[in-house]
């Protein structure tokens, strides 16, 4: 096994910490909040691309199918967020083996188009299904979580509370990275047949994986609800998966820092220069071509290998 | 009936687009994200030039269509050619990258309005066999079927025609053979834009134009591709039209907001099911 | 111990393998040989379970193998290699070799995600290291794929079959790519894999490698097995030489 | 004179060494045959001097032009053509389809000249023009490979396995074949596993084992050494590796 490397869980904690303490500003920590939502995305589908080599471009799907359960079942049917949690898990999880089972067969394109064909019906239901998501307007009234008797209301105490679900999940992933279970991905990724000749059950794995992942974004979308307070069906549109590709990609894939600091880059930068805004998803696809054509591997590689220099020259 | 005309138009529609995909697909093994993006264009540029550089039709069709074609050749050059580890992951990625930039530029330079086109040919809808169909959808029809015709020419008689088909079945017998495989891919991406770029242009005056359209067109576009079975000219055209009649039908069955997710529905379908295609056969894959 | 009973393999009306039979033994090397196309990779994926649709009986310990799925051929002691290594270049040698143990092993998850049963992956990489000495490649253990000969590579993958301890190792062309320092090493490894009691099939073209190694020499030629014997018996068998060398009628 | 000279080639697929310091040469007209095993490197050494593959070092010289590097549609303007092993004629175009792709390079006028004389040649050719290249016989598959090939009227034939999968009936028409070509001036190279077939058609053969020519010189001389035999089914180290 290898030894777990705490620098970047350390590094995180030390961020949030010193956020904690000194920014105050409700915009900031909104922002704050919405880096770490997509952070916890993007790093799901890093896991399923840059790991075990499954493209799936239908991950906003999964994130609406938590946000909406928890969303419309505490919202319309005052049932406790904690279990809307749960029961968002559950179907997510089983939507998740009904697609995966029969798509992760596939390969390349295939898997592609089938992942994004059902992240498409799934945003289309959100919008049509207006009788319980309340259609394009959006779904209002989910309450605030509340934690041991606080409830979670404002921007500060929601920013602390998913930064403890942010750590553990970094954590978590840390262990991953480190675990046999990496390997087992990467192998996968590497050559199914390979994988299969040692031993290992390739559909088995994929799709456990595709649906544990699945349901870790479902756990984010719960949340997403009770942050917002508000949530329509643009939030989980296909531009929302492909913009976790592109942060995933540009973070740089199979590696745990990768989704963390592309989310953070590319969620900061449209909001800092907002008069950019419409050339947003020009700058979005240019990031994307110019990380694939010219840096393999993204940030997390590039900032690597410079580490690495410095440390031999030194 | 009716439901079967509207059918074919939508399914003229989506055939020129699978034919595109095709295409590419034939020459690269890779599926073009971007095919779409070219449809939304060649709608985009009939419109700038019929109603902001008031170009009369005749003209700005040809120049429309040749736009795109130059437009498809820059897209393989910039993006395609210099991916380093062709992978297939690294193509997704980067024809979706390349469909991001093409849409928002759309987006920067026609703004985010639906942009209404007027019919080419005077509107009226013609009573046929228990129903009507209005002379846009004939116009589609037509194209569609001139253009199949043109590229059955194409593929079987001419010399270049024939070349690509040489490259489509073995690239390294094809280019021992003289012929230059780069400048092929090229060219199939030049004519797939092309292909896109009629599809934008004939159905604009139908559904208008919006930066956005393109997803769900190429999307049903790689549909019908695949319904066809992948690579195949006719099983594009084909599926293109099973797709639209299909679709038509569901709407006139189900709520319309359904439409699209009945398309995607049918996709999934085929690809759990029958992922070489309705009419494709199965191949013997070797370890 | 391997039974192959009339094997036959259909690609599309295309016979790729036509009533083969033999045995391969226990404690023994048998090298299965021919010209290209012979078929003898495809006999490769109809044993490990790659081509389930093959007509005629394949046994190992008295199991039957048809219709058995590539991983649970493994767990019955079935370990092949690939002409193409399949080795993560991200990893270096030592990580690589855990592929050779966690699909046999089963590793529990949760006490090995939360790094619970020190015990365990202690003596599991305790026997990488003996593994690692075993092949002579200890001294890369901490290098990437990227930076080694391909020698330590292919006895990499040797040694990442072996860890699992199968009861026969299967391996495709293990010598192509070698030079021939390296081959001698790679020939002296398997010789003494061997004598340590190894029963060994594999697919060889460079029949002085095959020479050296094999007690039991299997050739195919055109789906069909054409001889089969030691290797002075197969070479000397005039359906080999023309098999080889082509006819001289022609 | 000398067509084609190959000076220390070297190729590497990634760690490894497939070509070892191969220097060869081809006169004009000459029929020459390079056998050698199964994994000898022989397909390796014509798609490099074809272009299909870039080669790690040396040099290939057609007609004392350095034509090393260049791409394989380059190559066919200058007249080499290359028939590939498993003839990997397009199935799915006719007969006269494959053929008239083989003419890309070339101008139309001469097409129906050349036609004649391919359909001179292979009479099954002509027989079978309209039908889909896949329906034909092995045999007739590599017939097509040499006409496609040869409708571009290369000065330098390049063959890898004429016999591959062949029937020896079959074999010995293909060979035939060559040998009619030849006597129209045609410089021959081919790549052979089947020694026999190929080194009694040959004038002059090489030997190749493991990326490196071993043994040359008179077909007839290298039919009768026994270091032949050896090469491909091995050499006596045993007693060196002895265990």
């Amino acid at each position: 096994m290898r030894k777990l490397n705490l620098s970047f869980i350390i590094f995180n904690l030390i961020t949030l910490f010193f956020i904690s303490r000194y920014i105050e500003n409700e915009y900031y920590l909104s922002l704050i909040i919405y880096i770490i939502f997509n952070a916890i995305n993007a790093s799901c589908f890093n896991i399923l691309l840059g790991y075990a080599g499954i493209i799936s471009l239908g991950q906003a799907a999964f994130f609406g199918l938590g946000a909406y359960t928890s969303g419309i079942l505490s919202a319309t049917y005052g049932i406790n967020p904690y279990a809307t949690i749960i029961i968002g898990i559950i179907i997510t999880a089983i939507v998740a083996f009904i697609i995966g089972y029969p798509s992760l067969k596939l390969h390349g394109h295939y898997l592609a188009m089938a992942t994004l064909g059902f992240g498409m019906i799934v945003y289309i239901c959100f919008n049509e299904m207006d009788f319980i998501t309340a259609g394009p307007s959006g779904l209002t009234g989910i309450p605030n979580i509340s934690f041991f008797g606080i409830e979670i209301g404002s921007e500060y105490k929601f920013f602390i509370f998913l930064s403890v679900f942010y750590m553990i999940f970094i954590t978590l992933m840390e262990f991953f990275d480190k675990s046999f279970i990496s390997y087992k991905l990467r192998f996968i990724h590497e050559s199914e047949n390979a994988s299969s000749s040692y031993g290992i059950n390739v559909a088995k794995v994929k799709l456990t994986t595709f649906v544990v992942i699945a349901c870790v974004t479902s756990i984010n979308g719960s949340l997403f609800a009770f942050y917002s307070n508000f949530i329509s069906p643009v939030s989980f549109s296909f531009k929302y998966s492909i913009e976790l590709v592109v942060m995933a990609v540009f973070g740089g894939l199979g590696s745990i820092t990768g989704g963390s600091i592309g989310a953070a880059i590319l969620t900061f930068i449209p909001e800092v220069f907002a008069e950019i805004e419409d050339y947003e998803m020009v700058i979005y696809g240019g990031i994307l071509a110019i990380t694939i054509l010219f840096f393999d591997g993204g940030i997390a590689k590039q900032f690597k290998r410079l580490v690495e220099k410095y440390v031999k020259i030194k | 009936m009716q439901f079967f005309y509207s059918g074919i138009t939508s399914g003229s529609i989506y055939a020129l687009v699978a034919i595109g995909f095709n295409i590419i697909y034939n020459t690269t093994g890779i599926i073009n994200f971007a095919q779409g993006e070219f449809v939304m264009l060649g709608g985009m540029f009939i419109y700038s030039m019929l109603y902001m550089m008031n170009i009369p039709f005749v003209l700005a069709f040809p120049v429309a269509l040749f736009g795109a074609f130059v437009l498809g050749v820059i897209f393989e050059r910039v993006f395609i050619r210099y991916v380093k580890v062709k992978s297939e992951l690294n193509l997704i990625t980067i024809t979706i990258a390349g469909s991001i930039i093409l849409r928002g530029l759309a987006m920067v330079i026609w703004g985010r309005d639906t942009l209404l086109v007027e019919s080419f040919v005077p509107s009226k809808a013609i009573n046929v066999y228990k129903g009507t169909i209005t002379t846009d959808s004939l116009v589609v029809i037509g194209i569609s079927l001139v253009i199949s015709f043109l590229l059955t020419f194409f593929f079987k008689k001419t010399k270049y025609g024939k070349a690509f088909r040489a490259c489509y079945e073995d690239k390294i017998a094809a280019s021992v053979c003289g012929i230059n495989v780069k400048a092929v891919v090229m060219f199939s991406f030049g004519i797939a834009a092309f292909l896109g770029a009629i599809a934008g242009v004939v159905v604009s005056p139908i559904t208008y134009v919006t930066y956005s359209d393109g997803i769900m067109t190429g999307l049903k576009g790689f549909s019908a591709a695949v319904m066809g079975g992948l690579g195949s000219f006719w099983g594009g055209i084909f599926g293109g039209i099973l797709l639209g009649v299909s679709e038509s039908f569901f709407a006139s069955v189900f709520p319309s907001g359904y439409k699209d997710a009945m398309a995607f529905l049918i996709i999934l379908f085929i690809l759990f099911f029958r992922p070489q295609g309705l009419f494709g056969r199965k191949k013997a894959t070797r370890v | 111990m391997l039974r192959l009973n009339n094997v036959s393999v259909n690609f599309g009306g295309v016979k790729a393998l036509t009533d083969v039979t033999f045995d391969v033994p226990a404690h023994k090397i048998t090298a299965l040989i021919g010209p290209n196309g012979a078929g003898k990779t495809t006999l490769f994926n109809s044993i490990t379970g790659f081509i389930p649709h093959f007509t005629g009986e394949i046994h190992f310990h008295n199991v039957k193998l048809n219709g058995k799925l590539p991983h649970e051929i493994f767990h019955i002691g079935i370990s092949r290699t690939f002409q193409n290594l399949n080795l993560i270049n991200e990893l270096t040698l030592r990580e690589n070799m855990f592929l050779g143990v966690i699909g046999k092993e089963k590793p529990p998850i949760f006490k090995s995600f939360f790094r619970l049963n020190k015990g365990y992956w202690k003596n599991v990489e305790q026997r990488i290291d003996d593994m690692l000495y075993l092949t002579g490649i200890k001294k890369w253990e901490n290098s990437k794929p990227g930076s080694v000969p391909y020698g330590v590579l292919k006895n990499l993958e040797m040694a990442r079959a072996l860890i699992s301890n199968p009861k026969i190792l299967l391996l495709d062309e293990p010598a192509a790519g070698l030079n021939s320092k390296e081959k001698e090493n790679l020939a002296e490894l398997i010789g003494m894999l061997n004598t340590k009691g190894h029963t060994i099939l594999m697919v060889e073209h460079d029949m002085s490698f095959v020479s050296t190694l094999s007690d039991y020499v299997v050739c195919l030629n055109f789906g069909k097995l054409i001889a089969r014997g030691t290797f002075d018996e197969i070479r000397n068998s005039p359906d080999v030489i023309k098999a080889y060398l082509g006819d001289e009628d022609a | 004179m000398k067509m084609l000279k190959v000076k220390s080639l070297f190729v590497n697929y990634g760690a490894v060494e497939a070509l070892k310091n191969i220097s060869l040469h081809i006169k004009e007209k000459e029929f020459v045959a390079l056998i050698g095993s199964n994994g000898a490197g022989k397909t390796s050494l014509l798609n490099a001097i074809m272009g299909i593959v870039k080669p790690k070092d040396g040099e290939v010289i057609f007609n004392d032009k350095n034509i090393t590097g260049f791409p394989p549609e380059r190559k066919v303007k200058e007249k080499i053509a290359l028939v590939l092993e498993g003839r990997r004629v397009f199935a799915n175009m006719t007969v006269l389809e494959n053929i008239e792709v083989g003419a890309f390079t070339s101008d139309n006028k001469n097409f129906i000249k050349r036609l004649k004389f391919i359909y001179d040649i292979f009479p099954v050719l002509k027989e079978r023009s309209w039908q889909p290249a896949g329906m034909l016989s092995g045999g007739e598959q590599q017939m097509l490979a040499i006409a496609r090939a040869l409708i571009s009227e290369p000065k330098l034939l390049l063959m890898d396995e004429p016999s591959m999968g062949l029937a020896p009936l079959v074999i010995k028409d293909v060979y035939e074949k060559l040998l009619i070509l030849k006597e129209t001036g045609l410089t021959i190279f081919l790549v052979e596993q089947n020694a026999a077939a190929a080194l009694k058609y040959a004038d002059r053969g090489y030997v190749l084992e493991n990326g490196k020519i071993v043994l040359q010189g008179k077909s007839k001389e290298l039919l009768e050494d026994n270091e032949i035999k050896r090469a491909y089914l091995g050499k006596e180290y045993k007693e060196k590796w002895e265990r």
